[in-house]
């Protein structure tokens, strides 16, 4: 077992490599890609199955958007000089940053003894008190839902930047290309496909509480499915164009209905209190909070991966700027 | 009503009043103006004679407090007087100055009124706190006043007001340290003056040095010694001369001064070689300062560097740390700001009327303006140190200071600047009312008696204050230096050599008491004008011809005399030709010397922000690096 | 060992950030930052030979206790992975304006602010 | 019904409804900012200043208690002296810098974008100042974090999108190195409460080089938020870059909200006295101090000055907390509230310049005095108040921090902060001798003075700084003394951090 994950924790470290070292910008990109599916296989091992589905998702979601969006500029810097002092003098700082670091972290609790103290306490009454089997699920949507409430507004955030950034931007040529889409027989394999995925998503977040998963896993997995068609179909495919149009505000409503849900434990008494009674466990209905809360992750993060991506890699996000205006 | 806050309230009430106003009133302003340094006066008066003492608990910080605590005792009062009567004299002199010529801009009066308030406050004050606050606000309406009073006297105020500044934190800095020093010594309400009073601080130690340095260094800022006193020379050619004659008459020599005083005298003991340091400030100032003053076509810039002179002349006094030396610096204080308000006074009558300050282009104008005239020799006399006057009187005890103190070298430094400033105000005298007057000026005369009454006050006090010198010096410099003015009115302190009551003060402060040369102000007046008398009388008798006018010609035609004046600064002119002192003054003169002006280059550390993303990255990593080592290392 | 392994990830992560000069680079370089502090999340929550965190039907639950791994550090990795990829989008539109307005993705041509 | 959240929640509410919105009512945005940062002001005054400490347990998973060990199930959030302060700031500068942008603004596209992230800004800020889980707190930096990464770069100008690639950089490496912290702490604690960790830390649970090297990247990674010197490189290239609300909001709030308080919080309650971060903290303060103001003296370009005043005055602050004492903690944190409206006015001013003058370079100014005196009355009071002139508030807290410095044994330091002082005064007059007064330039004979509705929130801002250097006295023991309390200070008393352990893990 733990040959394994030292097998695997060195390919990372080579695939890291070969990533920053490559001088074609495209094969760094599939590369990292390469790196992040290691990764959540080594997830997979290290007993973290849900954290092995968002990890694999989105690192189809990054690859996807760096490819679209670095295609078309990859020009690596044509002189290689490089400042030997510098270098030098780096260098020595990272060696030495290591090995103190090193020097700290030998201290830890040893490897594969973790110092589990709240944690315990989730395990034993997680189940039971929030009726998600899945404890990951019910610390990150119920002990500290809080939390989540900030994550997803770090998505929100980061989604309305990168519009707000890429607003009146010229439109790429390319993407004249992404307007028509695909041969037919990706179009048809797409077809086939994106109900499967579509269905795959929903269960992902629905279950989420019994099974790995989640909204955020189910989300991006949506968000892929969109992106799929949107490639496949071309950006003015039905799909496409109509979902992409609503997509942040999606965003927003489901963030809203996350606070929303929040805010309706509060009359209860705290905020982000359960106010929905448990069900039988294992089953669907046994944390119908959770269920809900993991819908309106799964259409906040679906909304928002897919505003992302439509922002960086096909459109000139929002109407063009007003006449006499900044941009 | 507290009497003791009047002279603080009155005009720091009536100022607020004067802001408050729209400047379309501005003679609601002037006679606000007017008021309220009236009133400061007169209140400042009715305490001539009044120990008191006005004391409310306002704010803690930490163990320091700072209370609203006034004290007078014969010094501030006299100095409050003072700050009054200067400040009634220039709004005066303000009301008829800027009549037609030039209006007042900016918050004019009202900074006039804050400053007297904040100068009434600073010399009343009891908690160091409070001083400091009440210094800034003097600071602070300095710097209003000159950076609205004329649309090129920006800089010239931003310059002050941050070498002023200077000297405000390192006031600051020292009344921290002082009052942290008390409060540590277990000593209650440590930041009151009377407790320093009654527990001086030792400057033995390095942190007792260091706070005599900083008040040094405040006084210096705010007095204009070298080398701090790059501000007022900038300061005189941009302001109005109103201003210029309340900067010496009321605000920062007074202040500077009589911090100064209070420092040696009250609050610390400076030890041999601080007091060394402090009359080698002193010396420095007054022989630099005159040497630059004699290079100047400026009239403003000469009388501001010849103001810079005359604080060494306190500094060196207050340094010898003998009795009369001190008295000597204290009282050049008060006679330094009579005559040098007159000549800016009388310099700004000049510009008015003349329409300029060059020397080179002024000349031959005591017919046509004779009270101006009148009063100008009279203050440069005072100035120059020609008895009877005041200035002759104070610089004599200072130079009977340095005599007493053991420091001949110093004396000699003081008699040499006196005779330079003699020969500086010959030149100011000969450019401006002697000698040929060019025909510009021909129909210049004198008007307006606002613009005259300050004038010939002033000029009167010069006398007074020269001829009754023991007066001032019973009723005010005694009690500065904690002697007790004699029960009748009459007789000289130093004469009557009571200075056996200074014997029995501390060690630190004994002088030899009998043994000086003494110098009795009535009766020398009486020989002088004795002396005058029979001159006049043989020139009378003998009729002597002083003057004779003729035209000159040449080929038949007269010379036009335009073509052969000769200014006053033409004969200074082979100073600046010296060699070594030559070259000094002239960098001088583009401010080489002046830290204000070095401070403003500093390109080095920029050059290190070079925009590059891994450059910052390396900085982070590098401070990491350092921290984690810190941190394990310790 | 195990999180020494992570600590080198990390610094390979930091090297790229730092030298390459390529925005692209520079972005993958974060993402391995991310992945390796997120690897090292999840290894300081690994119990040996542990098992998901996830109670099956009919497992007994003194026995799922004992041998689950640490969930709360999966918790936190999941929103860390959240937040990286807000982060890289956020990078991602600023190359593109970079590219558009400057006319390279060359870092050390990003000088017009100094000093 | 404790309405702790709502500080919370109502930035968020408003940013999801702002960004809902888009699209459909133009201006709905602008109106939805203003009646959140309103909202926001009402309740800093209503539940913020006199709310009693207490922490408040997210979804009710307060205090458990296994095998007679106490800890947090959940998340707290905790409002004690320390984050009133901090809530009363963001609620002050934030409204009157949305009442600024209403005008500011109008010439910008993606108006109700701005007002999201606006929102957000402000949101992920109180939410950090609130936090009392360690990974809470990360979380919500972030926010906050990458909203001002996005709004340095809202103009999309190149200089703008360099800035904020630079600092995204930059803020993403003390983000990483504030996560490894938070992850070293739980593996050797197994507990992310703030009150948990201590007494975990307490207790022993962590070793000693663990704590340093936790210490350490914490110091790094908010110390960067905060502009500390060797991490402060990204904060003269993004503060100026910003639009000038976002600007003041940046250089007023942020660098405090997610620096200076989080190190606050992080070494006066999280981890326990250790003697060697006021050192630290004093060595990295006289550093930032002189050096912020050295390279402050030479700029041309007000923004760019002013944000190197921020470092300067950032270095006052740490400085102050150095002294590790009870006053210089007050003094710090003083400083730190009267740093936020003046330097907010500063920044606001600089932007009414720019519009005025069309230019941010100082040389490019003069005379304005003349032509806009609202905007340049304002400017020379908010100048006086950070050169520290008397009576403003900026001479108060420097006098304490120099009285704390004195008082603590280090007269040298103090004699730095007083030179320091002096030439930050050097610097703004030469602001106001460039830009305000002196002959108005020929191409500025047409300037005219901004709207009112630029020029009064400003001049609220500043109108503030004279009020608290006025009436600080009367606020200084509730407020500011109530939010140094908050802090343990080993030198004057232990008890605090037990309160704070007390009031969130109750007996």
């Amino acid at each position: 077992m733990d040959v394994t994950i030292y097998g695997l924790l060195v390919f990372l470290i080579a695939g890291a490599i070969v990533a920053l070292e490559v001088r074609d910008l495209l094969s760094s990109v599939i590369a990292i890609g390469v790196v992040g599916l290691g990764l959540s296989i080594l997830f997979l091992l290290l007993g973290a199955p849900d954290i092995a589905i968002t990890q694999v998702v989105v690192e189809v979601i990054v690859v996807t958007v760096l490819i679209r969006a670095t295609a078309r500029i990859s020009d690596e810097p044509a002189s290689r000089r490089t400042d030997r002092f510098a270098v030098a003098s780096g260098l020595i700082v990272a060696v030495v940053l290591f090995f103190l670091s090193a020097g700290a972290l030998v201290h830890l609790p040893a490897f594969g003894q973790p110092a589990m103290t709240v944690s315990r306490w989730y395990l034993e009454q997680g189940p039971a008190l929030t009726g998600a089997t899945n404890v990951v699920m019910a610390i990150l949507l119920d002990f500290r839902a809080y939390d989540t409430l900030g994550e997803a507004t770090v998505i929100l955030t980061a989604i309305v930047g990168a519009l707000a950034i890429v607003r009146g931007a010229e439109r790429p040529v390319d993407a004249r290309a992404t307007d028509a889409g695909m041969s037919l027989v990706v179009r048809a394999v797409t077809r086939w496909l994106l109900g499967l995925i579509l269905i795959f998503g929903l269960a992902v977040a629905l279950f989420g509480h019994l099974t790995p998963g989640g909204g955020f896993a189910g989300g991006v997995v949506l968000a892929c499915g969109f992106v799929l068609a949107t490639l496949a179909f071309g950006a003015r495919s039905p799909p496409a164009s109509i979902f992409g149009r609503l997509s942040s505000r999606v965003d927003a409503a489901g963030a809203l209905a996350f606070l929303l849900i929040a805010l309706l434990g509060w009359c209860g008494g705290h905020f982000f209190q359960r106010w929905l009674d448990l069900g039988r466990p294992f089953r669907l209905e046994s944390a119908t909070f959770i269920v809900l809360q993991n819908v309106a992750i799964l259409f906040k993060v679906t909304g928002g991966a897919f505003a992302g991506f439509l922002a960086l890699a096909v459109f000139r996000s929002g109407p063009a700027p007003e006449e006499g205006e900044r941009s | 009503m507290e009497p003791l806050l009047l002279p603080v309230l009155i005009p720091g009430v009536t100022g607020l009043l004067a802001l408050a106003l729209p400047g379309r009133l501005r003679r609601l302003q002037q006679a606000l103006g007017l008021l309220g340094t009236l009133g400061a006066l007169v209140a400042a008066a009715a305490l001539l004679d009044v120990r008191a003492a006005f004391f409310r608990e306002w704010l803690r910080l930490g163990p320091l407090n700072l209370d609203f605590a006034l004290r007078a005792d014969g010094f501030s009062s006299w100095a409050v007087a003072f700050v009054g009567l200067m400040g009634f004299l220039v709004v005066l002199y303000s009301v008829g100055w800027f009549r037609a010529a030039e209006r007042e801009r900016g918050p004019y009066y009202p900074c006039l009124l804050l400053a007297t308030a904040g100068a009434a406050g600073a010399v009343l004050a009891d908690n160091l706190l409070l001083l400091v606050l009440f210094w800034e606000l003097v600071s602070l309406t300095l710097f209003l006043l000159a950076a609205t009073g004329r649309a090129s006297g920006a800089p010239a105020a931003a310059k002050a007001f941050v070498i002023v500044g200077c000297g405000d934190m390192a006031l600051l800095l020292a009344v921290v340290l002082c009052g942290v020093l008390h409060a540590d010594a277990g000593l209650e309400r440590p930041l009151a003056a009377s407790t320093l009073a009654a527990h001086p601080i030792g400057t033995g130690d390095g942190l007792g040095m260091l706070v005599f340095l900083l008040f040094l260094a405040a006084a210096a800022a705010k007095a204009g010694a070298i080398p701090l006193h790059s501000w007022i020379p900038t300061l005189a050619r941009e302001t109005q001369p109103p201003v210029m004659a309340f900067l010496p008459g009321a605000l920062d020599k007074v202040l500077g001064i009589y911090l100064m005083a209070r420092v040696s005298l009250e609050w610390l003991s400076p030890s041999h070689a601080l007091r060394f340091v402090t009359m080698l400030i002193g010396s420095v100032t007054i022989l630099a300062a005159v040497f630059m003053a004699m290079q100047q076509h400026d009239l403003r810039r000469l009388l501001a560097f010849h103001a810079v002179s005359q604080v060494g002349y306190m500094l060196l006094g207050i340094g010898t740390g003998s009795l009369v030396g001190v008295m000597g610096g204290i009282f050049h204080m008060l006679n330094n700001a009579i005559y040098k308000a007159c000549l800016f006074l009388c310099a700004g009558v000049v510009e008015r009327e003349a329409g300029t300050m060059e020397l080179d282009r002024l000349g031959g104008l005591h017919r046509n303006l004779p009270v101006t005239f009148g009063c100008m020799l009279v203050a440069a006399l005072s100035i120059s140190g020609v008895p009877p006057l005041n200035g002759f009187v104070s610089k004599w005890m200072v130079y009977q200071g340095c005599v007493v103190a053991g420091q001949p070298m110093f004396l000699i430094v003081a008699l040499f600047g006196s005779v330079l400033t003699l020969a500086s105000f010959v030149k100011v005298l000969h450019s401006v009312f002697w000698g040929a007057r060019p025909r510009a000026l021909a129909a210049v005369n004198e008007r307006g008696l606002a613009l005259r009454v300050p004038l010939l006050v002033l000029a009167a006090l010069c006398v007074v204050f020269g001829v009754f010198a023991t007066v001032p010096l019973d009723q005010a410099i005694g009690p500065a230096v904690g002697l007790e003015p004699p029960a009748t009115g009459a007789g000289s302190v130093v004469l009557e050599g009571r200075l056996a009551a200074w014997a029995a003060a501390p060690a630190e402060r004994a002088a030899p008491a009998a043994s000086f040369a003494v110098f009795q102000p009535l009766s020398a007046t009486a020989l002088l004008a004795l002396g005058v008398l029979v001159g006049l009388l043989l020139a009378y008798f003998g009729r002597m011809k002083v003057r004779t006018v003729r035209s000159v010609f040449i080929g038949g035609e007269p010379i036009d005399p335009e073509v052969n004046r000769f200014p006053g600064t033409e004969f200074y002119r082979t100073v600046g030709e010296l060699p070594g002192l030559g070259r000094v003054l002239a960098q001088g003169e583009k401010g080489t010397f002046d830290l204000y002006q070095v401070l403003e280059r500093l390109p080095l550390l920029r050059r290190l922000h070079t925009g590059w993303l891994t450059d910052y990255l390396f900085w982070c990593f590098l401070g990491l690096t350092v921290l984690l080592g810190v941190f394990f290392w310790t | 060992m195990m999180y020494l392994l992570a600590l080198l990830l990390l610094f390979i992560g930091l090297y790229g950030l730092l030298v390459k000069r390529s925005l692209v680079k520079k972005i993958l370089g974060l993402l391995i930052v991310e992945h390796a502090v997120n690897l090292f999340l999840i290894l300081v929550g690994y119990r040996s030979d542990g098992l998901p965190p996830i109670l099956l039907p009919g497992e007994d639950a003194g026995e799922f206790v004992r041998a689950s791994v640490d969930p709360l550090p999966q918790a936190l990795v999941l929103t860390s992975i959240v937040i990286g990829l807000g982060l890289v989008m956020l990078m991602v539109a600023l190359s593109l304006r970079i590219h558009e307005r400057h006319g390279t993705l060359d870092c050390s041509k990003l000088n017009r602010l100094k000093g | 019904m404790d309405l702790v959240p709502l500080f919370v929640i109502v930035p968020l509410l408003a940013a999801f409804l702002c960004l809902l919105a888009k699209g459909v009512l133009p201006n709905l945005a602008t109106w939805i900012t203003l009646a959140a940062t309103a909202a926001l002001l009402a309740l800093a005054v209503l539940a913020g200043l006199p709310g009693e400490s207490h922490a408040l347990a997210v979804g009710g998973w307060g205090v458990r208690v296994e095998a007679g060990v106490r800890f947090v199930a959940g998340i707290v959030l905790v409002l004690d002296g320390l984050s009133r302060l901090f809530l009363v700031m963001v609620a002050l500068v934030s409204a009157a810098v949305a009442v600024y942008g209403v005008q500011y603004l109008a010439s910008f596209s993606g108006r109700p974008l701005f007002h999201v992230l606006f929102n957000l800004l402000i949101a992920g800020m109180n939410g950090a100042v609130l936090a009392g889980d360690l990974f809470n707190l990360f979380v919500f930096v972030e926010v906050a974090g990458i909203a001002s990464y996005a709004l340095v770069a809202f103009g999309t100008e190149a200089e703008e999108l360099e800035a904020a690639f630079k600092y995204l950089v930059l803020g993403s490496v003390a983000s990483t190195a504030i996560l490894l912290a938070v992850g070293v702490v739980y593996a050797a604690s197994g507990v992310l409460n703030m009150a948990d960790v201590h007494a975990r830390i307490a207790a022993g649970a962590v070793s000693r080089p663990l704590l340093g090297f936790a210490a350490a990247l914490f110091l790094t990674g908010f110390g960067l938020k905060a502009a500390l010197m060797p991490f402060h490189a990204w904060l003269p290239d993004a503060h100026p870059s910003a639009p000038a609300p976002i600007s003041a909001m940046l250089s007023g709030l942020l660098i405090k909200t997610l620096g200076v308080y989080a190190i606050v919080r992080i070494f006066g309650t999280v981890i326990p006295e250790d003697g060697r971060i006021p050192v630290v903290l004093l060595v990295l303060g006289s550093l930032s101090m002189v050096l912020g103001v050295l390279l402050a003296l030479g700029q041309d370009d007000l923004k760019r000055l002013l944000a190197y005043h921020s470092i300067s005055q950032m270095g006052f602050v740490f400085v102050a907390l150095g002294a590790n004492t009870w006053l210089g903690v007050a003094a710090g944190l003083f400083h730190a509230f009267n740093h936020a409206l003046f330097k907010s006015a500063l920044f606001l001013c600089s932007g009414a310049l720019e519009r005025i003058a069309g230019t941010r370079r100082l040389s490019g100014m003069g005379g304005l005095v003349q032509r806009a005196p609202a905007t340049s009355v304002a400017t020379i009071g908010a100048a006086l108040s950070i050169s520290g002139v008397p009576p403003f508030n900026g001479f108060w807290s420097k006098l304490l921090i120099i009285l704390a410095l004195i008082r603590a044994g280090h007269p040298g330091v103090a004699v730095i902060a007083a030179a320091v002082a002096v030439m930050a005064l050097i610097s703004f007059v030469k602001v106001q001798r460039k830009a305000l007064f002196g002959p108005l330039p020929g191409h500025l004979a047409a300037a005219r003075e901004v709207p009112a509705a630029m020029v009064a929130p400003i001049l609220v801002l500043v109108a503030l700084c004279l009020v608290t250097g006025l009436l600080w006295p009367w606020g200084v023991d509730s407020f500011i003394g109530s939010a140094a309390a908050a802090v343990k200070v080993a030198a004057d008393s232990s008890s605090s951090a037990a309160d704070y352990l007390h009031m969130v893990l109750g007996r």
